[in-house]
């Protein structure tokens, strides 16, 4: 609650303190750790919720409130939902007794801290390709600049319109997809 | 204490970005795979609104936007086959998946 | 528990009646796990200890399995070793909800057996209650049926009205539930002061209220929505089953005992039978609502026309029928309510069995709710009407 | 006193817009302990209401007219045995109930109780109003789900599933007010909940009516989506008593499940609070254009004081009617207190009311007008709690498939329909 409050006023003054940012962050990491190594779907569901709602809270710290909503309600709040009822449908009590992790699971951790290393390795070379300036975004607007980009401005097609529509469209064909695949082949 | 710059962001979705790897590659369950999924969508989209931040446009956040809506439709197709294969094959185990056909 | 839960999931599995038509197991939507749900015995919406076992698909139901007994307390076993006049408190144990019919079929039937008839004023005075009793079965079914299918309101409006009958019985016999307000040969009790202004003014109390019952549910969209198409059931399927009563006339099929065997004094007095057309659980309550008017009817007549004379036969003192067997039945609220008495020529009977409309109405259940969904079957459960205290005996 | 407490007094700011922590924290409180009192109070009228409703008297032995009864609950539910059944998940059993009763609460940061009688103005307000609300079905699923048990795991599939698809089409709903908030010479419509009652102010009329009847159509989708949210009766699927025992809280006793009464209270008012906001003119006054005046002004200020007096009033002819026994001697007392602390309350709003009108009076005249706004936006929540209970006296309760055909198949329709034709009227009439 406290960071939301912060972020709205950010315009006045950057309150975003390295303390929420630290504290977020490593709660996005910790929980995320606990998702990929739960046993049980459902904590893992959880903690991937946790997650979630930290990286909104990073959001509105990065001036993104519209975001940060976007962020809550359709993973928290719809895809997270349909995870746990997809979890309570199937029912997984075989899988307790189960091995967690593959049997080449060695070559995918180390496959994963080479990726890791790799992306230190260019954050470090590339620090001049990410300057250290932070703009200062316009907090208040932020949702009619973001409707700019996608609808269009004073009868001006946006720059966004064309790829939005096609967004509708992925989603139509995910639903099709789901409802012809969960449905009983007669 | 350093003010928190870009860099920090970038790392953070680096290692979140990692972990979902890491899930991906190393557990057998469908449900945790399609949930590590999410977390390096999610990574993604955190680079994207902190390049957004950096450049001081909105281009990045209208960029995870659109990931977002990829994430949802990719969770319901995904549920979905979830679904399908644990109708038949009564398993949600990825180890199992080693048949074309049934 | 009686049942392991897997001994359940055989039993439901194989609960198909050969003689029903019409029930083939319904498709199943999800090949999801199926969900063997042990409904009751403690739950609140299967009035008292009914154990139902449901096999669940999501919330379609594929089978079920009533687990009775759990009210058992031997009451035909019990006749066997207590004379017929002793026997006759331990009828109104049964339906506790109609005491008063219990004890009537029970007196009716052991006066045929002894071939004695019972007064014409003592007749009168049988079917005055009995027909109060079965506006007072039939209010208590309706408030817990409202109450099942989720509208909190009709219960307390119909106990209200329900107290009016029950302070009649009480000023009449002394107790409010199990009336025991019968004698074999008679009434033991001669009306008292004021009890035909009394049921008069009941008559007229009651039949707005009835109106307003109908105004809370009957027009009521969610109420329809509920009851309509939910647990029907075909009227060759009924007499198939058995089942009697309501139930079996809200499916087109005009039979009622007070009608076709006419006992007591009802042959003196016009009334309907209420049908119903589709066998649905709205048809259900339409019937019960419209009973209760009919039952108006013959009180306010049994009223008017009730005859002076003595209220008890001759009857001796021991009753000690002759040798024989005798079927006796009468329309109970819930149904045909049957005794079934075989006499030694002691004064206990030999067997006595009872054929209660509930136990056999119960049957239908399972013909009702398949492929329903879990809301329903309680809905199904409060329109067959059923008293555990006579399914179990 | 310290600057950072007086400096923002005068403020016409929320203390989220005027970056004062200090003041958003104690909103929060007030806040906290507002919805609790409320939730209490609406306990204690929901059994007296509904008992009336239904020819019986309700609670009369705790404490007169049965006021203390919502304590003796609270006590009763502290104290009862917490039991965790032997096959659940411990952990998720525990934190169930907390998920709810914070995505509840956490609602409330962004209610605007007056223009600046919120904690903050977010930018996106409504939007966080949904999103968190909807959090709140993972407090219910998952309760479901920990509790191994059948009927709790049925009753969260159901809740989840419904709370899922009346989403859509209160989301939808909420669209096509937000649309008309963009009815102005900018042409840009806002999310923030501040700004869609100050959209209704400048436009002159509460959304309910605007383009009618899209507005009342819009409304009632919403009204119906929100009682559907918030599991009550018609809808209350997921603890259908009578179907599942008490649906995914059956396994919970003492102060956990006590924890989710409070959130489906808390819960309750918040929805109604987005209904007030976004249709009834929020914090607005009736006919704030047509009688308009400072003769006006007067009377509606004295509302709150005669509302008050009115509840004095009627304790004190409970106080009349009391049996004259001595062992009624207590009650009456007590009674009568609580009556005189209604009356004293009313003075108070009275005199502020009557001295706070000329600028330079004793009291700030922004004391009266935030005493009228706040008064005004929950006398319009009230009524919506009024009717939650009465739709709980009066429907028996949908089927399971009903509900849900009832939300994709009437009110989504109904409320993409009213959407897009808002947005036609909106475009032919600017």
């Amino acid at each position: 609650m406290n960071s939301a409050i912060n972020a709205t006023n950010a315009t006045m003054a950057p309150v975003a303190t390295p303390y929420f940012f630290y504290g977020l962050a490593t709660l996005a990491i910790v929980s995320a750790f606990l998702v990929i190594t739960r046993r049980n779907v459902v904590h893992s569901a959880l903690a991937l919720i946790v997650t979630l709602l930290s990286v909104a809270g990073l959001y509105l710290m990065l001036y993104a409130p519209f975001v940060a909503g976007v962020q809550i309600i359709v993973y928290a709040g719809g895809v997270m939902v349909l995870f746990l009822f997809v979890i309570m449908l199937v029912n997984i009590d075989r899988s307790y007794k189960e091995k967690r992790f593959s049997g080449l699971w060695p070559i995918g951790l180390a496959a994963a801290s080479a990726l890791f290393t790799l992306f230190l390795f260019a954050f470090i070379k590339g620090r001049a390709l990410f300057p250290d300036r932070m703009m200062l975004l316009p907090e208040s607007s932020n949702t009619q600049q973001i409707a700019g980009l996608l609808y269009g401005d004073a009868g001006k097609m946006g720059q966004y319109t064309f790829a939005f529509e096609i967004a509708s469209l992925l989603l139509l064909v995910a639903i099709l997809a789901a409802v012809v695949m969960t449905k009983k082949r007669a | 204490m350093v003010p928190i710059s870009t860099l920090h962001y970038l790392i953070v979705a680096a290692a979140l970005f990692v972990l979902g790897v890491v899930g991906v590659l190393t557990r057998r369950n469908l449900v945790v795979i399609l949930m590590s999924i999410e977390l390096i969508l999610n990574a993604v989209n955190l680079n994207l609104v902190a390049f957004s931040r950096m450049w001081g446009n909105l281009h990045g956040q209208v960029f995870s936007i659109f990931i977002t809506a990829d994430a949802a439709a990719e969770a319901a197709a995904g549920l979905g086959i979830l679904i399908a294969f644990f109708r038949n094959k009564e398993t949600v185990n990825v180890d199992e998946i080693d048949l074309l056909k049934w | 528990m009686t049942l392991s839960d897997e001994n359940a999931a055989n039993i439901v599995a194989g609960t198909t009646q050969d003689h029903v038509s019409g029930n083939d197991s319904p498709k199943t939507y999800l090949d999801s796990n199926e969900l063997i749900i042990n409904m009751g015995p403690q739950h609140p919406a299967t009035h008292g200890v009914l154990r139902v076992i449901l096999k669940l698909d999501g919330e379609r139901v594929l089978g079920t399995e009533c687990v009775i007994g759990y009210l058992h307390r031997g009451v035909e076993k019990i006749a066997e070793n207590r004379t017929y006049a002793m026997f006759n408190p331990y009828v109104d144990r049964m339906d506790y909800v109609a005491a008063v019919s219990n004890g009537l079929g029970y007196c009716e039937a052991v006066e045929k057996l002894l071939n004695v008839e019972a007064p014409a004023r003592a007749k009168y005075i049988r079917v005055i209650l009995a027909e109060l009793n079965r506006i007072a079965s039939h209010q208590l079914w309706l408030g817990t049926h409202a109450l099942d299918i989720g509208a909190m309101t009709p219960l307390f409006y119909t106990f209200r009205d329900r107290e009016e009958i029950l302070k009649i019985f009480e000023k009449y016999c002394g107790a409010r539930l199990t009336t025991h307000a019968f004698r074999i040969g008679g009434c033991l009790y001669e009306t008292y002061a004021g009890f035909e202004k009394e049921v008069k003014n009941f008559v007229k109390f009651v039949t707005p209220k009835i109106d307003e019952y109908e105004a809370l549910l009957t027009g009521n969209r969610i109420w329809m929505e509920r009851t309509k198409n939910v647990g029907v059931i075909s009227g060759p399927d009924c007499i198939a089953l058995g089942v009697t009563g309501p139930v079996l006339r809200a499916s087109g099929v005009q039979w009622d005992v007070r009608k076709a065997q006419p006992y007591a004094a009802y042959s003196e007095f016009e009334f309907e039978i209420p049908v119903g057309t589709t066998g649905d659980t709205y048809d259900r309550y339409l019937v019960r609502m419209s009973e209760m008017r009919q039952s108006l009817r013959i009180i306010e007549q049994a009223v008017n026309g009730l005859p002076e004379g003595p209220i008890m036969a001759k009857v001796p003192k021991v009753i000690k029928p002759p040798v024989g067997e005798i079927y006796h039945s009468i329309e109970s609220p819930k149904g045909e309510l049957g005794y079934f008495i075989v006499s030694d020529g002691t004064t206990q009977p030999y067997r006595l069995r009872v054929r209660p409309p509930s136990f056999v109405n119960l049957q239908a259940l399972d013909v009702m709710v398949r492929g329903l969904l879990v809301a329903d079957v309680v809905a199904v459960i409060g329109t067959i009407d059923i008293v555990l205290g006579e399914v179990d005996r | 006193m310290p600057d950072f407490v007086t400096s923002y007094l005068g403020s016409t700011l929320t203390p989220g817009e005027a970056g004062n922590q200090f003041w958003a924290l104690v909103y929060v409180f007030v806040i906290f302990a507002g919805v609790s009192l409320a939730v209490m109070s609406m306990n204690w009228l929901e059994r007296k209401a509904l008992a009336h409703f239904q020819i019986r008297l309700g609670p009369m032995r705790t404490g007169p007219h049965g006021l203390l009864q919502p304590i003796a609950d609270a006590i009763k539910l502290l104290l009862k045995e917490d039991i965790i059944p032997a096959g659940a998940d411990r952990f998720v059993f525990w934190v169930a109930p907390l998920i709810g009763l914070l995505a509840a609460f956490t609602v409330y940061t962004v209610i605007p109780f007056g223009p600046s009688q919120a904690v903050s103005d977010m930018n996106i307000g409504i939007l966080f109003m949904l999103g968190v609300s909807s959090l709140g079905v993972l407090g219910v699923v998952v309760a479901g789900w920990a509790s191994n048990s059948n009927y709790p795991l049925i009753g969260a599939l159901r809740s989840s599933a419904q709370m899922v698809s009346y989403e859509v089409a209160m989301g939808l709903a909420v669209v096509s007010a937000i649309l008309m908030t963009s009815l102005n010479e900018t042409g840009t419509g806002t999310l923030s909940m501040i700004g869609i009652v100050r959209a209704q102010q400048e436009q002159g009329v509460w959304f309910i009516f605007k383009f009618f009847p899209l507005g009342l159509i819009a409304f009632i989708v919403f009204a119906i989506a929100m009682v559907a949210e918030t599991n009550r009766a018609p809808f209350d699927m997921a603890e259908a008593e009578s179907e599942l025992t008490a649906g995914y809280h059956t396994e919970y006793s003492g102060l956990r499940w006590s924890l989710f009464m409070l959130a489906e209270y808390a819960a309750m008012i918040s929805v109604s609070s987005i209904a007030v906001t976004l249709w009834l003119g929020g914090w607005m006054r009736p006919f704030s254009r047509l009688l308009r005046g400072s003769a006006w002004d007067l009377i509606f200020s004295l509302f709150p004081a005669v509302t008050f007096m009115g509840l004095a009033a009627v304790a004190f002819v409970g106080v009349v009617r009391m049996p004259r026994r001595s062992d009624f001697k207590v009650q009456k007392i007590g009674l009568a207190v609580f009556g005189w602390l209604l009356g004293f309350i009313a003075l108070m709003l009275l005199i502020i009311a009557i001295a706070g009108r000329s600028n330079g009076a004793a009291i700030p005249s922004t004391v009266n007008q935030s005493i009228g706004y706040i008064y005004w936006f929950l006398l319009k929540v009230a009524v919506f709690m009024y009717l939650f209970i009465w739709y709980r006296a009066t429907w028996p309760r949908y089927r399971f498939d009903q509900l849900m055909r009832v939300g994709w198949k009437v009110l989504l329709p109904i409320s993409l329909t009213v959407l897009v034709a808002t947005a036609i009227v909106g475009i032919l009439l600017s």
